[in-house]
């Protein structure tokens, strides 16, 4: 059973996240909840590209003790790369949510609403 | 030299033609007068009335008046030097039976050009009636040339006539009988004998295109109604009565189609326009149809 | 692999003006315009240099990390081609720009539009999955700030549905890229390409999908295209005919780079690795685009959004040429595509220009157009004219070939193209129908529109470009032909110039 | 390699580059179109048979040879073009409708290359140029909405068979690999014995695109529009020369012979296939006729008028004998003149009296005697009359016909020609003859320019008319390169048919003399006089108290009234219904598609996400 969460937990738990947000950014009419919504996704994305670096026995990759590294010749260090990865997709998730929250504060002001279904132009 | 003499023979022929076709006129006014139990004008008073209307004054309404009756009259002196009638064959390489009746049209054309341009709407109605019925008659006529055509396996008028020498049995009025009744049919209609009269109905369009004529215009119209009288049977003649060996046999067989065509207009009614295309359309041309399928199978 | 660092210049340089653009703002507003145009013109010039002195083939490396290790641009034909045809269609713009952007923050547009040219040039150059997704967030987070530019709310409504589902997109292409790096270990697009049927079929499947389904928001394929007429009506004009001229090639660049390069596999016709051939998925997606688009203008009485249904449907008949998989129907995708820029983007920026002058966007407000500028309409009538794929203009070439091509391969492709035939009956009544009201005559007489020198530039060289497109098909042809090659021969094409000692497995 | 060939294209497109830039002074545009057209003619002259030229065009990948070849059939066909377009563009200079000469030049340009051209590329592209060439022409006639709609259906009508076309041509590529007509022609003669539907299908691709540039039933409907609502100077053009690109496709593209071998015949030895067609083409005949009859509007009347014609040609052509062929080009050349001369007439009334409306015109003929004369001898040459030269391929065709033994299609055709008179006459009745209306005292007869224009065209129907040779012996060169037995010319007067000869100098010869006869008749008889055109039954009197105006006593209004009722049926064929109800489909599938794009950012999240889904069960179930 340990075994299975620690390999599955974080999984199981990013494609809850993106099935939350989802779910939120279907369902719920204000802007701002689907702005979270947005975010939501965006973490289950993150967590998911870090769980794929990570497993229960890794060590840190680190040359600084070089047998640790590789183990009856495979590699057990944790992968560092999807970790830089998630740290630029967060940056950019910032700033995306920034822009959202902007145009949304912005369409409030213009339109008088934040319900999403109401954001339309009349036939023209 | 031979063009001399072709021009004189040609010359010869329309005189022939108008004379056989305004005493064919005079004969049926006489005829027609029989039956209705008058005594009628003599058969020559038709030469009479021509003289007479030659030499009268009257009015014009301008060039075009005149060019359409001079064409109506000259179109049709022209188509008849291409139609062998007995002996008399002047062209007998050139008697292509669509190309006179092509010809014959410009007649048509240029009489209806005359009497609309006089601006008379009586004339025009004539006019438009003419075309109506023209196109009446000329389905089921052209179902039967086209038959013959097939039949013969030629098209020119003097070869259609050899093909049904040796005799009575030979000619097409025996080998083609539906086509005969069909054609006999469309020329009450050329003609525009009773119950297709309708072109020059006098009691409803006061004559329709006669009604601006006057004097040698009437004259003419007179002439082209003799030559076309004359080419129409002469047709008839060449296409189901085997031609004729001498032109006085063929003016007689002329008689003979002309005299049925008599008889059967001194006791018609007469049709509404459009009853009488619809009746072309009908019988003749089923029977034309029926003909031209016996010929193809 | 020749190695040809200073290409990074084409991103870094306008990168580096966007950010200090605030300084130049400081002096004046009117300079930052000038910045942009100049930068862009930098990059136009630098990228026909390396065009037409071909450079090309050539790798950046960074930092001397030699690919597949290090991060890498690649420059092969299709990079150099379009990259050339960004910068030259964003100068044309920028041209524009210097006369429509007034209003608002004009600092601030200048650094959007520089990014968003930058990112758009990025997408085209790099040769890593990952970099590919930071260029089209850098593209996709400058080109909703700049639809929702400008003084009509619609702007806004329009750029958050672009931002909805163009964050879903990415996010899904996000989880593509990370499926991938799973089973390989390596987001260089050269190595996976080369070593892509290593992985565990379903799993590729999957991630393919992923990928596709993300890339197919930019390159506006339906059911992923639902931003597009909002947005394209709601932004500024100058933004709308970024967005198609510009975001539209790297959109469909990107797609296809994933679908033939990465996960293709090459033949005669390239289908791709996996359980599904997303090849075939494409085109039928294209197929529907095509059809829905077009459909959809048809009864459409606002031009601009017509113009932007007709772009839906236009990009559609781009991805159907790709999705045959053969050169000829690449190399009409590519044509058309350019084609499609040229053309739209003028039209779009027509469309500004009429604004400006107080035209409204309704069908009925063309008529009589003639007699109040004849130059705007004789450009609207080139355009239109291009995109039906009239001779004489540069659109008849692209939509021959790729008519062609559909037919060259025959099969379904008959009636996918039949299809799109049909469609194009229906464009070409769209079309015609505002010509017909351009030329025809109005009862009240109107005033003459006039257009000063700055946005008659672009819209002249534009129609004067379709024109000699038209006639000699040649320069762009041997361009679409060359970039087309990279797309159908991936090892020859593209991994063995990154990576000259890889072996296919 | 002969580069006067090229000349042919390259010199009316500089033309119209030039006329494009100077559009504005209409008679510098004129001056320019007609220049060009007079040069191209000039060159045409150094131009023979058998020259050909070709240039590459890198394009798909390889160097696209592009063939101009020089053939018996286009020398012709770019003969009569050509010269017909240089006395078009040359009346054009006194005109002034909105025609736009570059346009007529960009057409110039397509018209030689088709006519010329040997490879599907440059035959397509100078189709559609064509095409588009003249929709743009369409555009601007004197009802500027009607006309707006017009050249928006021919646009469409025009494109779906373009797009016909196109498919057929790279099926014919895929299957051959090679863009050459005449290579393609060949290899589909090679296989129709074994595949015949298949090649049909293919023939027909072609055959759509050319029915509907013909505008051949059920492909006809744009044909009174455009022609109706096209600028006046533009009309003589579209039906003259250009109604002939589809006859000219179907001579090259359809070797109708090759069907001979592949399907069974029919009645008359005629295949399946062919006879189809024929009757297509009778009933084309048959429908403009009928439909002319009644037409009000007069351009709308003769474009009927011209459908009939190319119902004529098409069923003609569709035998497949030397006679049909023969019969079938010289009826389009006949037609080209004579109805071109009918347009340009028309042209010249309508620009002085400004109406089109047969019902509002009327006793023109006094005031433009030479355009009445010019109508009149066209009208004789339409309705086939000799010597003028609409009789002798209408002769040709009835022979072709019967020889055939089609005797239904012959009276049909025979009852096309007796109603084509009918309606010829109520457009002359109702323009020329009737009662002069006074709002058109002041009308006056066109220019020099156009007298000129007038007096050439007389002189050519009545030519050609008497000496037919000259169109048919250049037409025997053609029947003789298609692998068909010429008809002989025994000279130039003769037309020669299957069943009897016609001399036509004979025919007018025999015409002067009675003609002659009818005047010396005429003026030897008592002296007439010439009195007002008011001076008739109302004996002068037209009491306008009681409301009565000349256009009282002109009949014009429902001319064939009675005869409508006869020919009902005919107006219950919806074709036009058909397409516009399409269209009207279209256009509600369209407005219900638009719905999709609700403009809610969920639904379009929404509309992803299930796309998405839907892959993902796809990738799982493969």
């Amino acid at each position: 059973m340990q075994e299975f969460l620690q390999n599955w937990i974080y999984l199981i738990a990013s494609v809850s996240l993106i099935g939350v947000g989802l779910y939120i950014v279907l369902t719920k009419e204000n802007i701002f909840k689907i702005i979270v919504g947005l975010n939501i996704i965006e973490s289950g994305t993150n967590l998911f590209m870090v769980a794929i670096g990570w497993h229960p026995n890794a060590v840190m990759p680190i040359y600084t003790a070089t047998d640790h590294l590789v183990a009856n010749g495979k590699v057990i260090a944790a992968d560092p790369l999807p970790q830089s990865l998630v740290l630029t997709a967060i940056v950019i998730g910032l700033g995306t949510t920034a822009l959202a929250l902007t145009i949304g504060i912005k369409i409030f002001e213009k339109y008088g609403t934040l319900d999403v279904r109401k954001i339309k132009e009349a036939e023209e | 030299m031979t063009i001399l003499l072709k021009l004189i023979q040609g010359i010869g022929v329309g005189a022939l033609s108008i004379a056989v076709g305004l005493l064919f006129i005079g004969i049926g006014r006489k005829i027609t007068a029989r039956i209705q139990r008058r005594y009628g004008p003599p058969p020559i008073q038709n030469f009479f009335d021509i003289f007479k209307l030659l030499s009268k004054r009257s009015i014009s309404h301008g060039f075009a008046f005149d060019l359409g009756l001079i064409a109506g009259f000259s179109a049709l002196l022209a188509a008849v030097v291409f139609l062998p009638m007995g002996q008399i064959n002047i062209f007998p390489h050139n008697s292509s039976l669509i190309m006179i009746i092509y010809l014959m049209t410009m007649a048509y054309l240029g009489m209806a050009m005359g009497v609309s341009s006089s601006g008379n709407p009586n004339a025009t109605i004539g006019i438009a009636r003419a075309l109506t019925m023209m196109m009446g008659y000329e389905v089921p006529f052209a179902a039967v040339i086209f038959s013959v055509y097939i039949f013969s396996r030629t098209g020119s008028l003097a070869n259609i006539v050899a093909a049904q020498s040796g005799g009575f049995l030979n000619w097409n009025l025996v080998r083609l009988p539906f086509g005969f009744v069909a054609a006999e049919i469309a020329l009450q209609g050329m003609l525009g004998e009773k119950p297709f009269d309708m072109t020059i109905a006098p009691s409803e369009i006061a004559s329709g295109p006669m009604v601006e004529m006057g004097g040698k215009y009437l004259g003419f119209g007179m002439l082209q109604h003799s030559i076309g009288l004359f080419i129409e049977t002469g047709i008839m003649v060449d296409l189901f009565l085997g031609g004729a060996s001498n032109i006085w046999i063929f003016i007689a067989k002329q008689f003979v189609l002309y005299f049925a065509a008599l008889m059967i207009n001194a006791i018609m009614p007469r049709f509404r326009i459009e009853e009488g295309v619809s009746f072309m359309w009908k019988f003749p041309l089923l029977l034309g149809v029926v003909q031209a399928l016996i010929v193809v199978l | 692999m020749s190695i040809f660092n200073n290409a990074a210049l084409l991103i870094g340089v306008p990168l580096l003006f966007a950010f200090s653009i605030p300084l130049f703002g400081l002096i004046s507003k009117q300079l930052t315009k000038w910045v942009t145009l100049f930068v862009i013109g930098f990059n136009a010039t630098f990228s026909l240099y390396i065009l037409l002195a071909h450079k090309y083939p050539a790798v950046v490396v960074m930092g001397n990390w030699v690919p597949p290790f290090g991060e890498n641009l690649y420059i092969g034909p299709v990079a150099a081609f379009l990259v050339s045809v960004i910068s030259i269609i964003g100068l044309l713009i920028a041209i524009y720009n210097l006369w429509a952007i007034k209003l608002g923050d004009v600092t601030r547009f200048s650094v959007l539009f520089l990014m968003f040219t930058a990112g758009a040039s990025g997408i085209v150059l790099t040769g890593d999955i990952f970099n590919l997704f930071i260029f089209m967030e850098i593209t996709g987070i400058s080109s909703y700030a700049l639809a929702a530019y400008g003084p009509r709310r619609r702007a806004l409504g329009g750029a958050f549905k672009f931002l909805v589902v163009s964050s879903i997109g990415s996010t899904l292409y996000l989880l593509g890229v990370t499926l991938i790096y799973t089973q390989l270990g390596t987001l260089n697009i050269a190595e996976i390409a080369a070593r892509i049927n290593q992985t565990t079929p379903g799993l590729l499947t999957f991630a393919g999908i992923l990928l596709i389904s993300g890339l197919a928001v930019e390159a506006e394929l339906f059911p992923f295209n639902g931003w597009v007429p909002d947005t394209y009506t709601g932004a500024v004009s100058g933004v709308s005919a970024s967005l198609s001229g510009i975001a539209a090639i790297s959109g469909v660049y990107a797609l296809f780079r994933i679908a033939m390069t990465v996960l293709g596999r090459d033949g005669a016709y390239v289908f791709t690795y996996g359980k599904l051939d997303l090849m075939t998925v494409i085109a039928i997606l294209a197929t529907t685009t095509v059809i829905i688009g077009e459909l959809s203008a048809l009864s459409q009485k606002n031009v601009k959004k017509m113009l932007a249904y007709s772009s839906m449907a236009q990009m559609g008949l781009v991805a159907v040429g790709f999705s045959i998989g053969s050169k000829l129907g690449v190399y009409g995708g590519i044509f058309q595509l350019v084609n499609h820029s040229i053309a739209k983007s003028m039209l779009f920026l027509i469309i500004g220009v009429l604004a400006a002058a107080g035209l409204g966007e309704k069908v009925e407000n063309f008529r009589g157009l003639w007699r109040r500028s004849p130059f705007l309409s004789l450009a609207f009538t080139i355009g239109a004219f291009s995109m039906l794929g009239f001779p004489l203009f540069a659109g008849f070439w692209s939509k021959f070939a790729i008519v062609g091509a559909s037919i060259q391969r025959g099969g379904w492709y008959d009636f996918v193209i039949g299809l799109v035939l049909f469609a194009s009956i229906v464009e070409a009544f769209y079309y015609l129908r505002i010509v017909t009201y351009i030329f025809s005559s109005t009862e009240v007489k109107a005033p003459k529109i006039k257009v000063s020198l700055s946005p008659a530039i672009p819209i002249f060289v534009l129609a004067v470009a379709i024109i000699a497109i038209g006639v000699y098909p040649n320069f762009i042809g041997n361009f679409s032909m060359q970039s087309a090659g990279e797309f159908t021969h991936k090892m020859t094409g593209y991994v063995l110039n990154v990576i000259p000692t890889i072996v296919a497995h | 390699m002969n580069s006067n060939l090229i000349w042919l294209v390259a010199l009316p497109l500089i033309g119209s580059a030039v006329a494009a830039i100077v559009v504005r002074y209409k008679f510098l545009d004129r001056l320019i179109t007609f220049l060009t057209f007079a040069t191209t003619l000039f060159v045409l002259f150094s131009v023979h048979v058998g020259q050909s030229y070709s240039w590459g065009l890198n394009f798909l990948g390889t160097t696209l040879n592009l063939t101009l070849n020089v053939s018996h059939l286009s020398i012709f066909m770019l003969y009569i073009s050509i010269a017909f377009g240089t006395v078009l563009t040359f009346y054009s200079l006194i005109d002034h409708s909105r025609m736009k000469g570059f346009l007529l030049l960009l057409i110039l340009a397509a018209n030689n290359w088709i006519f010329m051209s040997n490879d599907m590329v440059g035959f397509f592209f100078a189709w559609e140029l064509m095409g588009w060439a003249s929709v743009v022409s369409v555009l601007g006639g004197r009802e500027r909405e009607k006309s707006r709609h017009a050249a928006l259906y021919y646009m469409i009508m025009s494109v779906s068979g373009s797009y016909s076309m196109f498919f057929g041509i790279f099926t014919l590529w895929r299957l051959t690999g090679t863009f050459s007509i005449s290579a393609n022609i060949a290899y589909l003669s090679s296989i129709v014995g074994i595949h015949p539907w298949w090649v049909l299908g293919i023939v027909s691709l072609f055959f759509v695109t050319f029915m509907i540039k013909a505008g051949i039933f059920p492909f006809h409907t744009w044909v009174p529009l455009a022609y109706a609502y096209s600028p006046d100077a533009f009309t003589p053009f579209l039906s003259a020369v250009m109604s002939k690109y589809g006859i000219y496709g179907m001579l090259l593209f359809m070797p109708l012979s090759l069907m001979e071998r592949g399907f069974p015949s029919a009645f008359g030895g005629v295949p399946w296939t062919n006879y189809i067609f024929v009757w297509i083409g009778v009933i084309t005949a048959v429908l403009g006729t009928v439909l002319a009859i009644f037409q009000d509007d007069v351009k709308k009347l003769f474009a009927y008028s011209s459908l009939s014609n190319l119902g004529y040609v098409v069923a003609a052509i569709a035998l497949f004998t030397p006679v049909g062929i023969t019969a079938g080009i010289f009826h389009a050349f006949n037609h080209l003149l004579f109805k071109g001369t009918l347009f340009i007439t028309l042209l010249a009334v309508i620009s002085r009296s400004g109406t089109s409306k047969l019902s509002e015109m009327g006793g023109l003929w006094k005031k433009m005697p030479i355009t009445f004369f010019t109508f009149f001898v066209g009208i004789a040459s339409a309705a086939g009359i000799p010597p003028f030269n609409g009789f002798g391929s209408k002769w040709l065709i009835y022979q072709a016909m019967i020889k055939q033994h089609l005797p239904f299609a012959t009276i049909l055709l025979f009852l096309a020609s007796t109603g084509a008179f009918m309606y010829l006459f109520k457009a002359f009745h109702s323009i020329f003859l009737g009662q002069l209306s006074h709002d058109y005292d002041r009308v006056k007869e066109v220019s020099a320019v156009g007298k000129i224009t007038e007096f050439f065209l007389m002189f050519a129907m009545t030519f050609f008319g008497v000496q037919p040779g000259y169109i048919l012996k250049p037409i025997g060169a053609i029947v003789k390169s298609m692998g068909l037995k010429p008809l002989p010319v025994m000279a130039n007067g003769y037309v020669t048919g299957m069943f009897s000869n016609i001399y036509v100098p004979l025919i007018s010869w025999s015409l002067a003399v009675s003609f002659t006869l009818g005047f010396i008749l005429f003026f030897v008889s008592a002296k007439h006089k010439y009195v007002s055109q008011e001076n008739n039954y109302t004996a002068g009197q037209i009491p306008e108290d009681w409301g009565l105006t000349p256009e009282t006593y002109q009949f014009s209004w429902n001319f064939y009234q009675p005869v409508e009722k006869l020919f009902a049926p005919f107006f219950r064929i919806k074709i036009d219904g058909f397409f516009r109800g399409t269209g009207d489909w279209t256009k509600t599938i369209g407005s219900a598609i638009k719905e999709i794009f609700v403009g809610n950012a969920q639904m379009y999240a929404f509309f992803a996400i299930v796309g998405l889904i839907i892959f993902v069960i796809a990738g799982w179930m493969a």
